[in-house]
């Protein structure tokens, strides 16, 4: 079917493992915003990481590319190329970022330096990152702007970022990101802030791009749909931890986790109109109130004594498959939200 | 050409502020108790004899016929003579001008030379003792009378250290620059501190901004990094109070050249308020209304150089 | 359905934050420690601070006189003590007029806009490019001199700085969704400005106040030097400077305590802005 | 020894360097360097001595005064300085129309000269100060020529353009002149005064004068060697800098008095004036205790006032000091003037002036003991001026300067109403008027002497001044510079000062 | 499902607005004689609604969405054409008339960050509304209080705090319910839910279909998620650079869309069902610049199908079956025979 089930026996691109990040919080203590997680990324694959707002899934990004600041604290490995870059030096780390793992940013209306022209944003990394000269530069810039579709890419070089719209800006986030052919791309919600038929741009975009430079990527989404339209596997973060992780299809036909199970029933599906949608009642906890157990017991209709007392582990329970659950068999024996 | 339509724009807006200055002071040095004569002629003066000089003035005529004399020798650039040091007032200006803007342009390029270096470690070393101590000491920067700071450096690198003149404005540019690297110095104090706070906030605000952590995901050098993404965001802010400081220091160089002893035009302006001297007083705010205005404009093109979201 | 709430979230209608910011509380202390002073210096001077001691003029620093005495023989210690009155009255009113009347022009000019913001926009231009001075000692010159009329000297040209700042403030808040959420309500546009906006645009008006206070009485002590400000015999922390500064070699004292006074009561408020700018932030 | 140039501190610069125009004494104290009069002031600042006149001699009846021109003497261009000169200097001088100096020559009818070196003046009357007033700056001498031939068309354009770069008949001449900030004058190669050495005077080649507004400045100028003199040093500073290095500190005596102007008009604001009261101010004068003000203002350094004008002003009465401190009698006189319960009162105060503000701190203190409540109003000078001219004001701080070596200068503003009304106090007295007119036509001294007397009498004892203090010019030179005198009169003589090497 | 209750003229009705927003017009620009360019916000949009109806309005972002919600409550003021609220010109109420319109027709925002006094506790902002109106006698005012937060399923001690103790569904409850305060008939909300997490979203739309149920409320429902607005409104109207480009009750627009834009829409709104990933882009390019409108169809630039005519003449709004219409010159796009 897709280029993940192909790959399964290769060795992961990017391995991370035990990734937990710590803010220091007023009174002392720590917040955890990202909680003891593993993961793996398959050379080519897409992999989503989904989850509702703070559930983590930026700051996991941004950990690995060590972009945590101060207060923040990030402990754990991650293999990339054979390297933790955990261990590597601030120098080792900056050939790595944008060189070899490029991020795109949530938002392309902050990310991007308001004052400075785009081709300076797009020439600082390949000056970084290659040995071009200055005409180098300046041609692959006009290089990546056309591949990302930005029409007359030549003559806007010199324009600054207000003067493209949504849409552009966050294509020139992904020229920018992908100006120095990086081997893994980290997308922060590309497409959040965007029209649907944008997004559907992007999204394809960034597919055809995968296949042809042969870079992995990971999505962060919190639109299932986006999931479902573009990723090979998924991992669902629920307050900082990964709750489920698994190929797309076996966890949107059949889900094992409540949350899981609950995000999918809270979409809209088109033969119910206005019907009560399948909500998860109360909001995720705050960092400063994470639940003892699992996190998502007190929102949990299957949540017993033994959730509250105790972590449930993510484990596998079919190849690819694993949820962090005490009762995902009942769960997973459930109707499906979602008729494959 | 945005720029040109921006400066013109401001050029225009220009008139109708002089304009209202102009009336505004005008009246109000006439409205001061006092006349030039009085003023001029101290305790001796006898009413005949100021009754006779205030007549050859022309300041028997009603003020709206002075004032229509006034505007009309403007507009041939002629601002009068000043009645104590019976010069013209051109020529005065031409004088005392220079050395004014010389002692705040140096003041405001020590404010620059001191904030903004300072201000990077502050803000970089938030909260630690590094940051403590260098706003402990703007703090008490800010918080001296300048003629107080004034004396102590004029006592210290003067007399003491005799590394300045103490006081005075010297022969020649360069001597002119010896003499008023003190005077600049104390000038600056204040308003580096006003510019340290500013812009460390700004940096604060600015080294967490998501484009910088964006540069850095791409790899940058941290020196680029605070060069090129930081300090041109956290100066924006930083400009426009600059530009209105700057401003506030030239009218306020008094005290300063007071102590200094600099024939500056702080000096001449509170002279000639206290002698009366109507035309000085009228051609000095006028000229340094357009100078602040001046000042205002360049700091408003420096601004749209540093931020291209503000000129449209 | 049942919401999950932070169990924190109890009910705390008056509940100040837990943890004020520090530098609130330093400010805060330094001030409080002025504010008791200035209420009640007898209490804490030990001399009458206008009484002569022709046996002990110029007396450096000893038990006696902690900070010695001036040329008239007065106490220096209590002169500082009894000057906070003056100054931290001329820090209070130099500048809330300024603050109260600019705060409401700029409230109205930032949510009216258009043509009222062109012509404010001048006003504020003529009144910044006017030169300080001229107005300070034409006022007093035709008022006369004394606090009271430095104040209004100070309010002429203040205010304007108020004014930007709330309505460069207000026209973001004006772009809020509240204040829509408040004129599709029907809302007066009075309410809206006064009772939705105002209280959010307020804080970088609030931080300025604090530091305008410390450059009050700065500027007191520039226009003591000058002859334009507080009067004798009153102490005043600047003008004690000033009439310090002919001694500052044969008595030093004249001048530095009330010196250090000034850099105390400065940093005082720049704390409190400092603090009162955090604790602003943090409770969006 | 010869040569060297001196820099000279001074607290403000000169404005307007024509000797009649001028307004002030930022002029009038150095114009004497520039200019030369026909007679001279002697060094006690009492006498007259000659000058580019070597000879006068005044008719019987008192109006004609002839004056013989020394030989050989020229302006700085080289030009020789004639009868003709003189006579057009007096004149512009003596006209009415131009300045407000002309009142010390009111006397003179006309001038004329006679042949090239005689120059007679005739007066409208008898005139006992007209020699005095020859010494005064305001009739120097001029070229009439180089005036007339300056740019303008009045006088008073003239004048503006002549003193820019004026040709001098004094021992200087102006070098150049940065407004402001400072003055150089060179030496006069032309002048005609021969030194000890017999050569031509000046000895300095030159003066710097420097505009040091700040007095503490002007010190730290002057102790970093920077500055070879400094005027106006403050009391306070005195006795610092007698004990400094290097560092000479003069008091040169002056006829310079400092007291306060009271009004006595009987209603003051629309209601009735406390000082009217003779008692009144006789009892703010035992109140006040002008020693501890000699010690507090001055340091020590004034002496407290024998009469209204100064021990060093010509005819000068008064052996004790007046209303010695005596608070008993001062309570006893208020009460007895029906103010037992005392009043409240304000005075004027030049802004910024510490030697005001600090007698004015004073004065607060001890009239408080009777029960005056004095306020201290401080304003600039025009906005004093002009109340002063009003009349408006309660009372006021001021100091006096004598600019002739007579007494009927100060007498006729002090005392003679007709002049500004008695210091503008609406003090009158007719005895006093009387005794002053006659005065100024009195030839014979003994009589005129005795005039004065009582002059100083009645108003010592019921005028409307409070007298606190005379002091000296304080003056402080470099160990180096020699021979510089301040006289009485506040004129700055640098003819003979001379430096070490 | 619901059906609206009444066939009877239209509660609220828009005729043929239009809003242009004017830009700054620089010297320079002057000088050189150019006219002020302005946006053109809408242009001539016709909209009837009636009473207990929710029509979902739906476009991408800058098509005028809020423009048009604002032209409804009357916090703009269009520029031409009129709205009228049972058969009155909204814009020429006056004085208690028209306060009486600000009652009975209520907004709530998109932000829940934003749309709420941040200074002003929960109490303070529902009992302003109810005094200002003088809903309630001002002893009944807790009563109410407490009936307004029972209604939006907030707790009872939530009245005493500040919005920012509350996460954003429950802001979007505090929203909902200050409107309801002052017991409206429609309402009218702009991106209710946008902002929010998905299991949130549900909570929110189950929410407002309850209220408009009991409290038979007119809704105009404003989004550009079409999963939820075909999920909500009883008829959809597509809109497009400021003018409604096709509307139809929800089914018929949803399987049988008549314009090409609102296909596309469809097509790039990615499917949940990972089976039934698209294939090529659904559009091309990016939304026109709304100051210099395309001259004829303003999709033309961006349709696939556009020929001639389309550039030159802009096609009506006309009946493309029962309540269904489209603006386009296809006539029979969409038809099953013209697909093919
Ligand atoms: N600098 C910081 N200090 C303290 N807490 C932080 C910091 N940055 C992020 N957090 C917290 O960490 C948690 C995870 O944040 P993160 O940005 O990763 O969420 P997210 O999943 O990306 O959410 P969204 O979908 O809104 O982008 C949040 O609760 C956030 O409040
Ligand atoms: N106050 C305003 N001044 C100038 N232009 C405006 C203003 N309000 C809206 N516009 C412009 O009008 C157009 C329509 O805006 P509107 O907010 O109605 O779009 P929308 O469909 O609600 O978009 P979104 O989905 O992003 O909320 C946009 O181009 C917008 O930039
Ligand atoms: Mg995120
Ligand atoms: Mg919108």
């Amino acid at each position: 079917m897709s280029a993940a089930e192909q790959m399964v026996a290769a060795a992961p691109a990017l391995s991370v493992r035990g990734l937990s990040t710590t803010f220091a919080a007023a009174n002392g203590r720590r917040l955890t915003a990202v909680d003891n997680i593993s993961f793996d990324v398959m050379p080519g694959e897409v992999l989503g990481l989904v989850g509702e707002s703070g559930s983590g899934k930026s700051i996991t990004l941004r950990s690995i590319m060590r972009l945590i600041h101060a207060p923040g604290e990030v402990t754990g490995h991650v293999g990339w190329q054979g390297r933790d870059l955990m261990a590597l030096s601030e120098r080792e780390m900056r050939k790595v970022r944008g060189g070899e793992i490029a991020m795109i940013f949530q938002e392309p209306m902050t990310a991007l330096n308001p004052v400075l022209p785009v081709a300076v944003q797009i020439e600082e990394n390949l000056r970084a990152h290659t040995s071009l000269d200055a005409a180098g530069r300046r041609k692959r810039a006009i290089e990546l702007l056309d591949l990302v579709g930005i029409p007359a890419a030549a003559s806007r070089l010199g324009d600054y970022p207000h003067q493209f719209s949504g849409g552009m800006r966050q294509r020139v986030m992904i020229a920018i990101g992908l100006a120095s052919n990086p081997r893994l791309l980290l997308a922060d919600e590309p497409t959040t802030a965007l029209d649907v038929t944008i997004q559907d741009q992007i999204l394809k975009l960034i597919l055809e791009l995968r296949d042809e430079l042969a870079m992995s990527v990971v999505l962060v989404t919190h639109d299932l749909g986006v999931v479902a339209a573009t990723c090979d596997r998924l991992a669902v973060m629920y307050a900082g931890r990964i709750v489920e992780t698994g190929p797309v299809g076996e966890v949107f036909y059949q889900p094992h986790h409540p949350y899981t199970r609950g995000l999918l029933g809270s979409v809209p599906r088109s033969g119910a109109e206005r019907t009560m949608l399948l909500s998860i009642e109360g909001t995720p906890p705050g960092l400063a109130a994470i639940p003892p157990g699992c996190a998502f017991a007190p929102r949990c209709g299957f949540a017993d004594a033994g959730c509250t007392a105790a972590r449930p582990p993510l484990e596998d329970f079919s190849a690819g498959h694993a949820v962090a659950c005490f009762h995902h068999q009942t769960v997973g024996q459930q109707e499906a939200v979602l008729h494959g | 050409m945005p720029l040109l339509s921006f400066i013109s724009r401001r050029l225009l807006q220009l008139i109708p502020t002089l304009a209202f200055i102009l009336v505004v002071v005008f009246v109000l040095v006439r409205l001061l108790p006092g006349d030039p004569a009085s003023a001029i002629l101290g305790d001796r003066a006898k009413d005949a004899d100021v009754v006779r000089i205030n007549a050859e003035l022309g300041l028997d005529k009603p003020v709206p016929v002075q004032f229509l004399y006034f505007v009309r020798n403007v507009f041939t650039g002629d601002l009068g003579n000043s009645i104590h040091l019976k010069l013209s007032v051109v020529e005065l200006l031409a004088q005392r001008l220079p050395v004014t803007l010389m002692l705040t342009g140096l003041a405001a390029l020590f404010a620059v030379l001191l904030a903004v270096p300072l201000a990077f470690l502050a803000a970089l070393r938030q909260g630690q003792a590094s940051d403590g101590l260098i706003r402990g000491t703007f703090q008490i920067g800010l918080s001296m009378p300048v003629f107080y700071v004034g004396l102590v450096l004029l006592t210290l690198f003067g007399a003491q250290l005799r590394w300045f003149p103490t006081g005075g404005y010297g022969d020649g540019f360069l001597d002119h620059l010896y003499h008023l690297l003190l005077p600049a110095m104390t000038l600056a104090l204040s308003l580096a501190a006003v510019l340290m706070r500013n812009l460390r906030a700004a940096i604060i605000g600015v080294v967490h901004a998501e484009y910088v952590d964006f540069a850095r995901s791409k790899g940058l050098a941290a020196r680029l990094i605070l060069m090129r993404h930081v300090l041109r965001n956290a100066l924006i802010s930083t400009v426009t109070l600059f530009g209105l400081s700057v401003g506030t220091l030239l009218g306020g160089a008094v005290i300063t050249e007071t102590v200094f002893a600099i024939p500056g035009a702080g000096r001449l302006m509170i002279d000639s308020i206290y002698g009366r001297d109507y035309p000085v007083v009228q051609g000095l705010t006028l000229a340094l209304a357009v100078i602040v205005s001046f000042v205002f404009l360049l700091t408003d093109i420096v601004q749209a150089w540093l931020d291209p979201r503000v000129a449209r | 359905m049942t919401l999950a709430l932070p169990p924190s979230a109890r009910r705390r209608a008056f509940r100040l934050p837990r943890k004020l910011p520090a530098p609130l509380l330093g400010g805060g202390f330094i001030l409080l420690c002025g504010l008791i002073l200035a209420v009640f210096p007898s209490l804490f001077a030990p001399y009458d601070p206008l009484a002569f001691d022709y046996n002990a003029l110029m007396a450096p620093p000893s038990w006696a006189h902690p900070f010695g005495t001036d040329n008239f023989g007065r106490d220096v210690l209590s002169r500082v003590i009894h000057a906070t009155t003056i100054d931290l009255q001329m820090a209070v009113f130099a500048t809330i007029g300024p603050f109260v009347f600019g705060t409401a022009i700029g409230a109205v000019v930032g949510y009216v806009g258009g043509t009222t913001e062109a012509i404010f926009g001048r006003i504020v231009d003529a009144v910044i490019t006017f030169p300080f001075l001229v107005l300070v000692i034409a006022i007093v010159a035709v008022l006369g001199p004394g606090l009271g009329n430095m104040y209004i000297a100070v309010g002429v040209v203040d205010w304007v700085f108020y004014a930007r700042l709330i309505a460069a403030e207000v026209k973001v808040q004006k772009r809020l969704d509240y204040a829509d959420a408040g004129r599709a309500m029907g809302y007066s546009p009075a309410r809206i400005i006064f009772r939705h906006l105002l209280p959010n645009a307020i804080t970088p008006a609030m931080v300025y106040l604090m530091t305008d206070m410390a450059l009050a009485i700065l500027l007191g002590s520039s226009l003591g030097y000058l002859g334009l400000g507080a009067q004798p015999p009153a102490a005043e922390w600047g003008v004690q400077i000033a009439d310090g500064k002919n001694f500052m070699a044969t008595a030093w004292w004249m001048s530095v305590f009330p010196g250090i006074a000034i850099v105390i009561a400065g940093l005082g408020f720049s704390l409190l802005g400092d603090g009162l700018a955090e604790l602003m932030r943090t409770k969006r | 020894e010869r040569g060297g140039t001196l820099t000279y501190g001074r607290y403000a610069d000169s404005l307007f360097l024509d000797p009649v125009l001028n307004d002030a004494n930022v002029d009038i104290w150095i114009l004497s360097n520039l200019y030369d009069t026909l007679l001279q002031p002697t060094d006690d600042g009492k006498g007259i001595q000659p000058g580019l006149a070597t000879e006068w001699k005044m008719s019987d009846d008192g109006l004609t005064l002839t004056l013989t021109l020394r030989d050989g003497i020229e302006f700085s261009d080289g030009s020789p300085i004639t009868a003709e000169d003189v006579a057009w200097s007096l004149k512009r001088a003596a006209n009415p129309d131009n300045g407000v100096w002309n009142f010390l020559l009111t006397s003179i009818k006309d001038v004329k000269p006679e042949g090239d070196k005689t120059v007679v003046i005739s007066l409208a009357h008898t005139d006992p100060a007209i020699l005095s007033a020859l010494t005064v700056f305001n009739s120097a001498i001029l070229p009439e020529k180089a005036f007339e031939a300056s740019k303008g068309e009045t006088d008073k354009d003239k004048a503006q353009a002549f003193a820019e770069h004026p040709i001098t008949s004094g021992p200087f001449m102006l070098a150049s002149w940065e407004r402001g900030s400072s003055m150089k004058l060179v030496a006069n190669p032309h002048y005609w005064d021969k030194g000890e050495d017999g050569k031509p005077l000046p000895y300095l080649d030159g003066i710097d004068f420097e505009v040091l507004p700040d007095d503490a400045t002007r010190i730290l100028r002057l102790q970093s060697g920077e500055i070879q003199g400094a005027e106006f040093i403050p009391y306070a500073r005195v006795d610092e800098l007698k004990n400094a290095d290097g560092i000479k500190m003069e008091l040169f005596p002056s006829t310079r008095v400092q007291y306060v102007t009271v009004n006595v008009r009987s209603e003051l604001d629309g209601k009735k004036n406390p000082l009217a009261s003779g008692e009144v101010r006789q009892a703010l004068n035992y109140a006040t205790n002008k020693q501890a003000i000699i010690q507090i203002v001055t340091h020590g350094v004034g002496t407290p006032m024998t009469s209204f004008m100064s021990t060093a002003t010509p005819l000068h009465a008064g052996d004790k000091p007046l209303y010695p401190y005596d608070l008993a009698k001062a309570k006893e006189l208020i009460k007895k003037a029906g103010y037992a319960d005392g009043f409240s009162t304000s005075v004027l105060v030049l802004a910024g002036n510490q030697d005001q503000i600090g007698i004015g701190t004073a004065l607060q203190q001890m009239w408080g003991q009777i029960g005056v409540k004095l306020e201290l109003q401080q304003v600039d000078n025009a906005t004093l001026t002009d109340q002063y001219r009003k009349g408006t004001f309660a009372m006021r701080m001021a100091a006096w300067t004598d600019d002739i070596a007579d007494p009927n200068e100060i007498t006729s503003y002090f005392a003679y109403s007709p002049t500004i009304g008695a210091l503008h106090s609406g003090w009158k007295n007719d005895e006093v008027d009387k005794l002053f007119e006659a005065s100024q036509q009195e030839l014979d001294p003994a009589k005129r002497a005795d005039e004065y007397k009582k002059i100083q009498e009645v108003f010592n004892t019921t005028g409307p001044i409070v007298p606190l203090y005379e002091t000296p010019y304080p003056v402080a030179l470099s160990k180096k510079v020699h021979g510089f005198l301040q006289i009485p009169l506040g004129n700055n003589i640098f003819s003979k000062t001379w430096l070490d090497k | 499902m619901a059906e609206p209750l009444s066939n009877a003229g239209p509660l609220l009705s828009v005729e043929e607005v239009h809003k242009r927003f004017a830009l700054p017009h620089g010297l320079m620009r002057r000088l050189a004689g150019k006219p002020p360019q302005a946006v053109n916000a809408l242009n001539g949009v016709n909209l009837q609604i009636r009473r207990g109806e929710t029509v979902g309005i739906v476009g991408e972002s800058g098509c005028g969405k809020s423009t048009l919600a604002r032209c409804l409550v009357r916090l703009l003021e269009p520029d031409n054409g009129r709205v009228r609220f049972e058969g009155q010109d909204v814009g020429e109420l006056k004085g208690a008339a028209r306060r009486a319109f600000n009652r009975r027709v209520q907004m709530i925002f998109q932000d829940p960050y934003s749309s709420l006094n941040p200074r002003m506790t929960v109490r303070q902002i529902l009992s302003e509304a109810l005094s200002v109106h003088r809903m309630r006698p001002a002893a009944q005012i807790p009563e109410r209080i407490a009936e307004l937060l029972e209604l939006v399923r907030l707790p009872q001690d939530a009245a005493d705090r500040y919005p920012h103790e509350f996460s954003g569904g429950q802001r979007q409850r505090i929203g909902i319910a200050r409107a309801l305060a002052v017991e409206p008939d429609v309402l009218v909300a702009d991106e209710l839910v946008s902002a929010l997490d998905v299991s949130v979203q549900a909570q929110v739309v189950n929410l407002l279909l309850q209220l408009q149920e009991k409290l038979s409320l007119t809704v105009v429902f404003v989004a550009h998620d079409l999963r939820l607005v075909r999920h909500i409104a009883h008829r959809v109207a597509v809109m497009y650079l400021g003018k409604i480009i096709e509307i139809g009750p929800t089914d018929r627009l949803f399987s049988q869309p008549r314009h090409p834009y609102t296909r596309a829409l469809l097509d790039a709104a990615p499917e949940l069902d990972p089976a039934r990933r698209g294939g090529q882009a659904a559009t091309r390019g990016e939304l026109p610049s709304p100051v210099n409108l395309p001259a004829g169809c303003l999709f033309s630039t961006r349709c696939p199908h556009a020929f001639e005519r389309c550039f030159k003449e802009r096609p009506l709004l006309s009946p493309r079956g029962p309540e269904h219409r489209a603006s386009c010159h296809l006539e029979h796009f969409g038809l099953p025979e013209a697909a093919a």
